[in-house]
Protein backbone atom coordinates (compact mmCIF):
# COMPACT_ATOMS: atom_id res chain seq x y z
CA UNK A 1 0.00 0.00 0.00
CA UNK A 2 1.23 3.29 -0.61
CA UNK A 3 -0.09 6.77 0.31
CA UNK A 4 0.93 10.35 -0.21
CA UNK A 5 -1.01 13.08 2.26
CA UNK A 6 -0.58 15.83 3.36
CA UNK A 7 -1.42 14.96 6.97
CA UNK A 8 0.75 13.54 9.49
CA UNK A 9 0.41 9.65 10.03
CA UNK A 10 0.01 7.74 13.33
CA UNK A 11 2.97 4.93 12.08
CA UNK A 12 1.47 2.20 15.36
CA UNK A 13 -2.15 1.90 13.91
CA UNK A 14 -0.44 1.50 10.60
CA UNK A 15 2.06 -1.11 11.68
CA UNK A 16 -1.05 -2.59 13.64
CA UNK A 17 -2.87 -3.33 10.55
CA UNK A 18 0.18 -4.54 8.71
CA UNK A 19 0.55 -7.03 11.67
CA UNK A 20 -3.40 -7.86 11.55
CA UNK A 21 -3.00 -9.16 7.69
CA UNK A 22 -0.61 -11.35 8.16
CA UNK A 23 0.86 -14.09 10.53
CA UNK A 24 4.24 -11.99 10.16
CA UNK A 25 7.17 -13.13 12.34
CA UNK A 26 8.90 -10.12 11.82
CA UNK A 27 7.79 -6.40 10.95
CA UNK A 28 10.78 -3.71 10.33
CA UNK A 29 9.69 0.21 9.60
CA UNK A 30 12.10 3.14 9.15
CA UNK A 31 10.92 6.33 9.68
CA UNK A 32 12.25 9.37 8.34
CA UNK A 33 11.73 13.04 10.05
CA UNK A 34 12.85 16.45 9.47
CA UNK A 35 15.93 17.55 10.34
CA UNK A 36 18.62 20.47 9.64
CA UNK A 37 19.50 20.11 6.34
CA UNK A 38 22.04 22.86 6.06
CA UNK A 39 25.05 22.47 7.51
CA UNK A 40 25.08 26.56 8.68
CA UNK A 41 21.85 27.11 9.79
CA UNK A 42 18.70 26.22 11.88
CA UNK A 43 15.77 24.40 9.54
CA UNK A 44 12.33 25.93 10.65
CA UNK A 45 10.50 23.64 8.63
CA UNK A 46 10.20 22.22 4.79
CA UNK A 47 7.82 22.16 2.02
CA UNK A 48 7.41 18.88 -0.19
CA UNK A 49 6.34 18.99 -3.50
CA UNK A 50 5.69 16.39 -5.24
CA UNK A 51 4.15 14.87 -8.58
CA UNK A 52 0.79 13.22 -7.94
CA UNK A 53 0.53 10.03 -9.79
CA UNK A 54 3.78 9.07 -11.11
CA UNK A 55 4.62 9.36 -7.46
CA UNK A 56 2.28 6.54 -6.33
CA UNK A 57 3.30 4.73 -9.14
CA UNK A 58 7.21 4.91 -9.07
CA UNK A 59 6.53 3.85 -5.01
CA UNK A 60 4.72 0.91 -5.93
CA UNK A 61 7.21 0.29 -8.57
CA UNK A 62 9.98 -0.24 -6.10
CA UNK A 63 7.65 -2.01 -3.69
CA UNK A 64 7.08 -4.69 -6.48
CA UNK A 65 10.38 -4.83 -6.99
CA UNK A 66 11.39 -5.54 -3.58
CA UNK A 67 8.78 -8.27 -2.64
CA UNK A 68 10.14 -9.67 -6.12
CA UNK A 69 13.70 -9.51 -4.62
CA UNK A 70 13.17 -10.39 -1.10
CA UNK A 71 10.36 -12.50 0.96
CA UNK A 72 7.95 -9.91 1.15
CA UNK A 73 4.53 -10.50 2.78
CA UNK A 74 3.48 -6.91 2.45
CA UNK A 75 5.08 -3.41 2.40
CA UNK A 76 3.42 0.05 3.40
CA UNK A 77 4.74 2.95 2.38
CA UNK A 78 3.25 6.38 3.67
CA UNK A 79 4.91 9.70 2.57
CA UNK A 80 3.87 13.27 3.33
CA UNK A 81 3.80 16.55 1.24
CA UNK A 82 3.30 20.12 1.80
CA UNK A 83 4.68 22.11 4.73
CA UNK A 84 5.86 19.95 7.75
CA UNK A 85 7.57 21.79 10.56
CA UNK A 86 11.26 20.50 12.50
CA UNK A 87 11.17 16.97 13.62
CA UNK A 88 7.68 16.39 12.36
CA UNK A 89 7.62 13.11 10.18
CA UNK A 90 7.99 12.68 6.91
CA UNK A 91 7.93 8.91 5.92
CA UNK A 92 7.21 5.51 6.45
CA UNK A 93 8.47 2.66 5.63
CA UNK A 94 7.16 -0.78 6.75
CA UNK A 95 7.79 -4.69 5.38
CA UNK A 96 6.70 -7.33 6.87
CA UNK A 97 8.25 -10.29 6.61
CA UNK A 98 8.54 -14.34 7.91
CA UNK A 99 12.01 -13.62 7.86
CA UNK A 100 13.59 -11.10 9.54
CA UNK A 101 16.70 -10.81 7.12
CA UNK A 102 14.47 -10.16 4.12
CA UNK A 103 12.23 -7.59 6.19
CA UNK A 104 15.42 -5.36 6.67
CA UNK A 105 16.69 -5.63 3.31
CA UNK A 106 13.34 -4.88 1.36
CA UNK A 107 12.42 -1.64 3.95
CA UNK A 108 16.19 -0.45 3.37
CA UNK A 109 15.69 -0.95 -0.53
CA UNK A 110 12.69 1.06 -0.19
CA UNK A 111 13.67 3.70 1.09
CA UNK A 112 16.89 3.95 -0.55
CA UNK A 113 14.97 3.53 -4.04
CA UNK A 114 12.44 6.43 -2.80
CA UNK A 115 14.96 8.75 -2.18
CA UNK A 116 16.41 8.43 -6.06
CA UNK A 117 13.06 7.72 -8.29
CA UNK A 118 10.03 8.70 -6.24
CA UNK A 119 9.06 12.16 -7.61
CA UNK A 120 9.34 14.77 -4.51
CA UNK A 121 11.11 17.83 -4.03
CA UNK A 122 11.94 19.55 -0.43
CA UNK A 123 12.34 22.86 0.12
CA UNK A 124 13.93 24.21 2.94
CA UNK A 125 12.95 27.08 5.16
CA UNK A 126 15.50 28.45 7.38
CA UNK A 127 14.57 29.76 10.77
CA UNK A 128 16.20 33.43 9.27
CA UNK A 129 14.17 33.55 6.34
CA UNK A 130 16.20 32.03 3.67
CA UNK A 131 14.41 29.54 1.45
CA UNK A 132 16.70 26.40 -0.73
CA UNK A 133 15.83 23.72 -2.59
CA UNK A 134 17.40 20.76 -1.31
CA UNK A 135 19.43 19.34 -4.08
CA UNK A 136 19.72 14.99 -4.38
CA UNK A 137 22.72 13.92 -2.23
CA UNK A 138 25.33 11.96 -4.13
CA UNK A 139 25.13 9.52 -1.31
CA UNK A 140 21.77 8.91 -2.30
CA UNK A 141 22.32 7.85 -5.73
CA UNK A 142 25.06 5.53 -5.10
CA UNK A 143 23.17 3.96 -2.52
CA UNK A 144 20.63 2.83 -4.92
CA UNK A 145 23.51 2.16 -7.24
CA UNK A 146 24.71 -0.79 -4.85
CA UNK A 147 21.51 -2.41 -4.85
CA UNK A 148 22.01 -2.74 -8.59
CA UNK A 149 19.20 -0.45 -9.72
CA UNK A 150 20.16 2.66 -11.42
CA UNK A 151 18.89 5.95 -9.60
CA UNK A 152 16.04 7.39 -11.93
CA UNK A 153 17.47 9.71 -14.49
CA UNK A 154 21.21 9.38 -13.57
CA UNK A 155 21.17 7.80 -17.44
CA UNK A 156 21.10 11.46 -18.72
CA UNK A 157 23.54 11.68 -21.58
CA UNK A 158 24.47 10.25 -24.65
CA UNK A 159 25.20 7.08 -22.57
CA UNK A 160 22.49 6.99 -21.04
CA UNK A 161 19.79 4.04 -20.11
CA UNK A 162 15.81 3.24 -19.07
CA UNK A 163 15.41 4.14 -14.90
CA UNK A 164 14.60 0.40 -14.83
CA UNK A 165 17.86 -0.74 -16.49
CA UNK A 166 20.90 -1.76 -14.83
CA UNK A 167 23.09 0.89 -14.66
CA UNK A 168 25.68 3.16 -13.13
CA UNK A 169 24.79 6.33 -10.79
CA UNK A 170 28.69 7.86 -11.75
CA UNK A 171 27.33 8.59 -15.36
CA UNK A 172 26.31 12.66 -14.31
CA UNK A 173 29.03 14.38 -13.45
CA UNK A 174 28.33 17.44 -11.76
CA UNK A 175 25.71 16.25 -9.50
CA UNK A 176 28.33 15.50 -6.78
CA UNK A 177 28.92 17.56 -3.61
CA UNK A 178 26.07 19.89 -3.95
CA UNK A 179 24.57 19.72 -0.61
CA UNK A 180 22.06 22.49 -1.57
CA UNK A 181 20.99 25.21 -4.13
CA UNK A 182 20.10 28.28 -3.01
CA UNK A 183 17.57 30.38 -5.25
CA UNK A 184 16.26 33.27 -3.99
CA UNK A 185 14.70 34.31 -0.71
CA UNK A 186 11.54 33.94 -0.01
CA UNK A 187 10.72 33.04 -3.28
CA UNK A 188 9.16 29.89 -3.18
CA UNK A 189 5.47 30.67 -2.59
CA UNK A 190 4.78 30.01 -6.36
CA UNK A 191 5.43 26.54 -5.91
CA UNK A 192 3.26 25.86 -3.31
CA UNK A 193 1.10 23.40 -4.00
CA UNK A 194 -0.34 20.70 -1.48
CA UNK A 195 -2.33 17.93 -2.74
CA UNK A 196 -3.36 15.17 -0.78
CA UNK A 197 -3.38 11.72 -2.83
CA UNK A 198 -4.37 8.13 -1.71
CA UNK A 199 -3.85 5.18 -4.06
CA UNK A 200 -3.69 1.61 -2.63
CA UNK A 201 -1.98 -1.38 -4.08
CA UNK B 1 0.45 18.29 -37.90
CA UNK B 2 -1.53 20.95 -36.52
CA UNK B 3 -2.40 21.07 -32.96
CA UNK B 4 0.12 18.27 -32.35
CA UNK B 5 1.13 19.09 -29.30
CA UNK B 6 2.94 17.87 -25.73
CA UNK B 7 1.89 18.65 -22.00
CA UNK B 8 5.04 20.18 -20.11
CA UNK B 9 4.40 19.65 -16.49
CA UNK B 10 7.14 22.02 -14.33
CA UNK B 11 8.02 21.05 -10.72
CA UNK B 12 9.43 22.69 -7.93
CA UNK B 13 12.57 24.56 -8.65
CA UNK B 14 12.29 23.96 -12.47
CA UNK B 15 8.41 25.86 -11.97
CA UNK B 16 9.79 28.84 -10.13
CA UNK B 17 12.27 29.06 -13.18
CA UNK B 18 9.75 29.10 -15.76
CA UNK B 19 7.01 30.55 -13.86
CA UNK B 20 4.47 28.18 -15.16
CA UNK B 21 3.16 24.67 -14.21
CA UNK B 22 1.98 23.33 -16.77
CA UNK B 23 1.59 24.67 -20.92
CA UNK B 24 1.19 23.11 -24.30
CA UNK B 25 3.97 22.64 -26.17
CA UNK B 26 3.60 22.83 -30.01
CA UNK B 27 5.36 18.92 -31.25
CA UNK B 28 5.45 18.68 -34.89
CA UNK B 29 7.23 16.12 -34.79
CA UNK B 30 8.72 13.55 -32.79
CA UNK B 31 12.41 14.33 -31.07
CA UNK B 32 14.39 13.27 -28.62
CA UNK B 33 14.54 14.12 -25.03
CA UNK B 34 18.29 16.11 -25.39
CA UNK B 35 17.29 18.20 -28.40
CA UNK B 36 13.24 19.05 -26.50
CA UNK B 37 15.67 20.39 -23.79
CA UNK B 38 17.53 22.47 -26.45
CA UNK B 39 13.91 23.83 -27.38
CA UNK B 40 13.21 24.46 -23.52
CA UNK B 41 16.44 25.90 -23.25
CA UNK B 42 15.86 28.20 -26.36
CA UNK B 43 12.54 29.77 -24.77
CA UNK B 44 13.59 29.74 -21.12
CA UNK B 45 17.33 30.66 -21.18
CA UNK B 46 17.17 30.85 -17.24
CA UNK B 47 17.31 26.80 -16.77
CA UNK B 48 20.08 26.57 -18.15
CA UNK B 49 22.12 23.96 -18.09
CA UNK B 50 19.68 21.68 -19.11
CA UNK B 51 21.26 18.44 -19.03
CA UNK B 52 20.95 18.57 -15.19
CA UNK B 53 17.65 18.21 -15.75
CA UNK B 54 15.29 14.89 -15.27
CA UNK B 55 12.24 14.29 -18.05
CA UNK B 56 9.61 11.91 -17.65
CA UNK B 57 7.70 10.93 -19.81
CA UNK B 58 3.71 9.83 -19.41
CA UNK B 59 5.07 9.64 -15.41
CA UNK B 60 7.80 7.14 -16.00
CA UNK B 61 11.32 8.63 -15.57
CA UNK B 62 13.52 8.43 -19.01
CA UNK B 63 17.23 8.94 -20.45
CA UNK B 64 17.54 11.78 -22.50
CA UNK B 65 17.59 10.05 -25.94
CA UNK B 66 13.96 8.21 -25.05
CA UNK B 67 11.92 10.00 -27.77
CA UNK B 68 8.71 12.70 -27.47
CA UNK B 69 6.29 12.38 -29.29
CA UNK B 70 2.64 14.17 -29.36
CA UNK B 71 0.63 13.55 -27.23
CA UNK B 72 3.13 12.57 -24.18
CA UNK B 73 2.94 14.37 -21.01
CA UNK B 74 6.29 15.29 -20.29
CA UNK B 75 7.96 16.29 -16.99
CA UNK B 76 10.44 18.59 -16.29
CA UNK B 77 12.67 18.66 -12.89
CA UNK B 78 16.00 18.28 -10.99
CA UNK B 79 16.74 15.41 -9.16
CA UNK B 80 14.12 14.20 -6.55
CA UNK B 81 14.93 14.71 -3.03
CA UNK B 82 12.52 13.01 -1.01
CA UNK B 83 12.50 10.39 1.63
CA UNK C 1 17.31 1.24 27.24
CA UNK C 2 16.62 -2.19 27.38
CA UNK C 3 13.86 -3.47 29.26
CA UNK C 4 12.62 -7.34 30.11
CA UNK C 5 9.45 -7.36 31.05
CA UNK C 6 6.00 -9.59 30.99
CA UNK C 7 3.40 -6.96 29.83
CA UNK C 8 3.00 -6.33 26.27
CA UNK C 9 4.74 -2.91 24.81
CA UNK C 10 3.32 -0.03 23.40
CA UNK C 11 6.22 0.67 20.57
CA UNK C 12 4.40 3.67 19.09
CA UNK C 13 5.04 5.51 22.56
CA UNK C 14 8.40 3.66 22.84
CA UNK C 15 9.15 5.30 19.68
CA UNK C 16 7.95 8.90 20.25
CA UNK C 17 9.73 9.03 23.81
CA UNK C 18 12.88 8.47 21.21
CA UNK C 19 12.18 10.72 18.57
CA UNK C 20 11.50 13.46 21.68
CA UNK C 21 14.81 12.83 23.23
CA UNK C 22 17.14 13.25 19.88
CA UNK C 23 16.63 15.18 16.87
CA UNK C 24 17.11 11.88 14.71
CA UNK C 25 16.66 12.08 11.03
CA UNK C 26 15.82 8.12 11.14
CA UNK C 27 14.38 5.32 13.56
CA UNK C 28 14.65 2.02 12.35
CA UNK C 29 12.72 -0.80 14.25
CA UNK C 30 11.90 -4.47 14.56
CA UNK C 31 9.02 -5.97 15.76
CA UNK C 32 9.09 -9.87 16.50
CA UNK C 33 5.99 -11.94 16.22
CA UNK C 34 4.52 -15.14 17.71
CA UNK C 35 4.42 -16.95 14.77
CA UNK C 36 4.28 -20.83 14.18
CA UNK C 37 7.61 -22.46 15.12
CA UNK C 38 7.25 -26.39 13.85
CA UNK C 39 6.70 -26.76 10.60
CA UNK C 40 4.04 -29.47 10.69
CA UNK C 41 1.72 -28.06 14.05
CA UNK C 42 -0.05 -25.07 14.97
CA UNK C 43 1.50 -22.89 17.75
CA UNK C 44 -0.96 -22.16 20.63
CA UNK C 45 1.38 -19.99 22.89
CA UNK C 46 4.91 -19.29 23.66
CA UNK C 47 6.64 -19.33 26.97
CA UNK C 48 9.89 -16.94 27.47
CA UNK C 49 11.92 -18.14 30.32
CA UNK C 50 14.93 -15.59 31.01
CA UNK C 51 18.13 -15.13 33.38
CA UNK C 52 17.08 -11.96 34.96
CA UNK C 53 20.25 -9.75 35.17
CA UNK C 54 22.37 -11.77 32.62
CA UNK C 55 19.73 -10.43 30.05
CA UNK C 56 19.55 -7.27 30.58
CA UNK C 57 23.62 -6.78 30.82
CA UNK C 58 23.72 -8.95 27.75
CA UNK C 59 21.33 -6.68 25.62
CA UNK C 60 23.27 -3.74 27.12
CA UNK C 61 26.49 -4.91 25.98
CA UNK C 62 24.86 -5.76 22.26
CA UNK C 63 23.85 -1.87 22.19
CA UNK C 64 27.13 -0.45 23.11
CA UNK C 65 28.67 -2.90 20.55
CA UNK C 66 26.39 -1.41 18.12
CA UNK C 67 27.31 2.04 19.16
CA UNK C 68 30.55 1.53 18.82
CA UNK C 69 30.70 -0.03 15.35
CA UNK C 70 27.87 2.53 13.76
CA UNK C 71 26.20 6.34 14.27
CA UNK C 72 23.68 5.57 17.02
CA UNK C 73 21.86 8.35 18.76
CA UNK C 74 20.13 5.91 20.93
CA UNK C 75 19.40 2.38 21.03
CA UNK C 76 16.32 0.75 22.46
CA UNK C 77 15.36 -2.91 23.09
CA UNK C 78 12.71 -4.13 24.90
CA UNK C 79 11.83 -8.01 25.26
CA UNK C 80 8.76 -9.58 26.92
CA UNK C 81 9.20 -12.72 28.99
CA UNK C 82 6.26 -15.11 30.37
CA UNK C 83 3.37 -16.65 28.47
CA UNK C 84 2.72 -15.22 25.07
CA UNK C 85 0.05 -15.95 22.53
CA UNK C 86 0.38 -16.57 18.72
CA UNK C 87 0.67 -13.56 17.12
CA UNK C 88 1.37 -11.33 20.32
CA UNK C 89 4.70 -9.29 20.07
CA UNK C 90 7.39 -10.57 21.45
CA UNK C 91 10.72 -8.28 21.03
CA UNK C 92 11.20 -4.96 19.89
CA UNK C 93 14.59 -3.18 18.85
CA UNK C 94 15.17 0.58 17.82
CA UNK C 95 17.59 2.97 16.52
CA UNK C 96 17.77 6.11 16.11
CA UNK C 97 20.69 7.49 14.22
CA UNK C 98 21.24 11.03 11.86
CA UNK C 99 21.52 8.17 9.06
CA UNK C 100 19.64 6.04 8.44
CA UNK C 101 21.83 3.13 6.76
CA UNK C 102 23.26 3.17 10.17
CA UNK C 103 19.97 2.66 11.95
CA UNK C 104 19.46 -0.20 9.38
CA UNK C 105 22.91 -1.81 10.01
CA UNK C 106 22.56 -1.47 13.95
CA UNK C 107 19.15 -2.92 14.41
CA UNK C 108 19.69 -5.98 12.31
CA UNK C 109 23.07 -6.46 14.41
CA UNK C 110 21.71 -6.20 17.88
CA UNK C 111 18.44 -8.39 16.93
CA UNK C 112 21.36 -10.95 15.07
CA UNK C 113 23.43 -10.77 18.50
CA UNK C 114 20.12 -10.85 21.04
CA UNK C 115 19.23 -13.72 19.49
CA UNK C 116 22.24 -15.92 19.71
CA UNK C 117 23.62 -14.12 23.34
CA UNK C 118 20.37 -12.88 25.15
CA UNK C 119 19.93 -15.44 27.39
CA UNK C 120 16.07 -16.26 26.88
CA UNK C 121 14.49 -20.18 26.07
CA UNK C 122 11.28 -20.53 23.99
CA UNK C 123 8.95 -23.27 24.82
CA UNK C 124 6.33 -23.72 22.06
CA UNK C 125 3.16 -25.12 23.57
CA UNK C 126 1.03 -26.37 20.48
CA UNK C 127 -2.94 -26.34 19.41
CA UNK C 128 -2.62 -29.98 20.14
CA UNK C 129 -1.00 -29.90 23.61
CA UNK C 130 2.26 -31.08 22.56
CA UNK C 131 5.46 -28.84 24.07
CA UNK C 132 8.73 -28.25 22.63
CA UNK C 133 11.10 -26.31 23.96
CA UNK C 134 12.50 -24.22 20.76
CA UNK C 135 16.71 -25.06 19.62
CA UNK C 136 18.50 -22.23 18.36
CA UNK C 137 18.34 -22.25 14.87
CA UNK C 138 21.71 -22.73 13.02
CA UNK C 139 20.53 -19.92 10.74
CA UNK C 140 20.88 -17.35 13.37
CA UNK C 141 24.21 -18.38 14.64
CA UNK C 142 25.20 -18.05 11.04
CA UNK C 143 23.88 -14.53 11.19
CA UNK C 144 25.66 -13.58 14.25
CA UNK C 145 28.83 -15.06 12.66
CA UNK C 146 28.57 -12.53 9.60
CA UNK C 147 28.63 -9.64 11.61
CA UNK C 148 32.15 -10.88 13.07
CA UNK C 149 30.93 -11.99 16.49
CA UNK C 150 31.28 -15.34 18.35
CA UNK C 151 27.60 -16.54 18.86
CA UNK C 152 27.21 -17.02 22.74
CA UNK C 153 28.78 -20.22 24.01
CA UNK C 154 29.40 -21.55 19.96
CA UNK C 155 33.31 -21.76 21.54
CA UNK C 156 32.32 -24.57 23.79
CA UNK C 157 34.99 -27.37 23.13
CA UNK C 158 38.64 -27.31 22.81
CA UNK C 159 39.05 -24.98 20.24
CA UNK C 160 37.37 -22.76 21.88
CA UNK C 161 37.56 -18.89 22.79
CA UNK C 162 35.72 -16.74 24.97
CA UNK C 163 32.20 -15.46 23.60
CA UNK C 164 33.65 -11.62 23.53
CA UNK C 165 36.24 -12.76 21.09
CA UNK C 166 36.05 -13.19 17.10
CA UNK C 167 35.36 -16.70 16.31
CA UNK C 168 33.16 -18.71 13.98
CA UNK C 169 30.26 -20.15 15.09
CA UNK C 170 30.88 -23.38 12.80
CA UNK C 171 33.08 -24.68 15.87
CA UNK C 172 30.06 -26.87 17.53
CA UNK C 173 29.36 -30.12 15.38
CA UNK C 174 25.98 -31.14 16.04
CA UNK C 175 24.65 -27.99 16.80
CA UNK C 176 23.09 -27.82 13.42
CA UNK C 177 19.89 -28.44 11.89
CA UNK C 178 18.14 -28.97 15.15
CA UNK C 179 14.46 -27.42 14.21
CA UNK C 180 13.43 -28.56 17.75
CA UNK C 181 13.58 -30.56 20.50
CA UNK C 182 10.78 -32.70 21.84
CA UNK C 183 10.96 -32.73 25.78
CA UNK C 184 7.58 -34.28 26.86
CA UNK C 185 4.19 -33.85 26.47
CA UNK C 186 3.34 -31.17 28.84
CA UNK C 187 6.64 -31.44 31.13
CA UNK C 188 7.16 -27.76 30.94
CA UNK C 189 4.74 -26.50 34.08
CA UNK C 190 8.29 -26.79 36.87
CA UNK C 191 9.86 -24.17 34.68
CA UNK C 192 7.50 -21.49 34.73
CA UNK C 193 9.24 -18.90 36.04
CA UNK C 194 8.04 -15.10 34.63
CA UNK C 195 9.42 -12.07 36.26
CA UNK C 196 9.27 -8.52 35.38
CA UNK C 197 12.69 -6.97 35.25
CA UNK C 198 12.95 -3.07 34.18
CA UNK C 199 16.34 -1.63 33.66
CA UNK C 200 17.46 1.43 32.39
CA UNK C 201 21.10 2.24 30.83
CA UNK D 1 38.38 -25.50 51.45
CA UNK D 2 35.67 -26.19 53.70
CA UNK D 3 32.78 -24.41 52.76
CA UNK D 4 33.89 -23.93 49.35
CA UNK D 5 31.50 -24.15 46.46
CA UNK D 6 29.97 -22.32 43.54
CA UNK D 7 25.80 -21.55 43.06
CA UNK D 8 24.71 -23.44 40.21
CA UNK D 9 21.76 -21.77 37.99
CA UNK D 10 19.56 -24.27 35.86
CA UNK D 11 17.71 -23.19 33.34
CA UNK D 12 14.96 -24.29 30.69
CA UNK D 13 15.20 -27.63 29.35
CA UNK D 14 18.15 -27.92 31.98
CA UNK D 15 15.92 -27.15 34.84
CA UNK D 16 13.40 -29.78 34.16
CA UNK D 17 16.21 -32.57 33.50
CA UNK D 18 17.98 -31.48 36.99
CA UNK D 19 14.25 -31.13 38.64
CA UNK D 20 15.71 -27.72 40.41
CA UNK D 21 16.90 -24.01 38.80
CA UNK D 22 19.49 -23.34 41.69
CA UNK D 23 21.62 -25.45 44.00
CA UNK D 24 25.09 -25.24 45.91
CA UNK D 25 28.07 -27.14 44.40
CA UNK D 26 30.96 -27.95 46.32
CA UNK D 27 33.77 -26.69 44.92
CA UNK D 28 37.20 -27.79 46.83
CA UNK D 29 39.60 -26.20 43.82
CA UNK D 30 38.99 -24.42 40.69
CA UNK D 31 38.17 -26.81 37.53
CA UNK D 32 38.12 -26.30 33.91
CA UNK D 33 33.91 -25.67 32.77
CA UNK D 34 34.86 -28.84 30.44
CA UNK D 35 35.68 -30.83 34.00
CA UNK D 36 32.78 -29.48 35.62
CA UNK D 37 30.56 -30.55 33.23
CA UNK D 38 31.43 -33.63 33.85
CA UNK D 39 30.88 -33.66 37.42
CA UNK D 40 27.84 -32.15 36.17
CA UNK D 41 26.71 -35.35 33.99
CA UNK D 42 27.84 -37.67 36.78
CA UNK D 43 25.13 -36.49 38.95
CA UNK D 44 22.52 -36.02 36.33
CA UNK D 45 23.04 -38.44 33.48
CA UNK D 46 19.69 -37.55 32.04
CA UNK D 47 21.56 -34.38 30.85
CA UNK D 48 23.85 -36.15 28.44
CA UNK D 49 25.81 -34.86 26.27
CA UNK D 50 26.62 -32.15 28.05
CA UNK D 51 29.10 -30.90 25.64
CA UNK D 52 26.55 -28.84 24.12
CA UNK D 53 25.47 -27.36 26.87
CA UNK D 54 26.37 -23.56 27.40
CA UNK D 55 27.90 -21.60 30.57
CA UNK D 56 28.06 -18.67 32.04
CA UNK D 57 29.95 -17.58 35.24
CA UNK D 58 29.16 -14.63 37.18
CA UNK D 59 26.45 -13.89 34.29
CA UNK D 60 28.58 -13.47 31.13
CA UNK D 61 29.14 -16.42 28.72
CA UNK D 62 31.59 -18.42 28.38
CA UNK D 63 33.84 -21.24 26.69
CA UNK D 64 34.31 -24.39 27.95
CA UNK D 65 38.06 -23.77 28.66
CA UNK D 66 37.29 -21.13 31.38
CA UNK D 67 37.81 -21.15 34.99
CA UNK D 68 35.13 -22.23 37.49
CA UNK D 69 36.50 -20.88 41.08
CA UNK D 70 34.66 -21.04 44.39
CA UNK D 71 31.73 -18.28 44.60
CA UNK D 72 31.59 -17.92 41.14
CA UNK D 73 27.89 -17.89 40.11
CA UNK D 74 27.55 -20.87 37.33
CA UNK D 75 24.56 -21.00 35.01
CA UNK D 76 24.40 -24.27 32.52
CA UNK D 77 21.77 -23.74 29.95
CA UNK D 78 20.97 -24.82 26.37
CA UNK D 79 21.53 -22.66 23.30
CA UNK D 80 19.46 -19.26 23.74
CA UNK D 81 16.32 -19.35 21.84
CA UNK D 82 14.97 -15.56 22.50
CA UNK D 83 14.30 -12.64 20.04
Amino acid sequence: MVIVQQDDFDAARLQAQLRGRHAAGAIVTFTGYVRDYAQDAATRSLFLEHYPGMCEREIEAICAAAGARWQVLESLVVHRVGELRHKEQIVFVAVASAHRGDAFRACEYIIDALKTRAPFWKRENLADGDSFWVSQHQADADKTAQWGDDPAGAGCGPAAVPAEAAGSAAAVPGQAARPKTAISRNAASQAATSQTEETSS
Amino acid sequence: MNGAAIKVLYFAQVAELTGTRQESWPLPHSVSGADWLCQLEARYPQLAPVSRLRLAVNQRHVAHQASIQAGDEVAVFEPVTGG
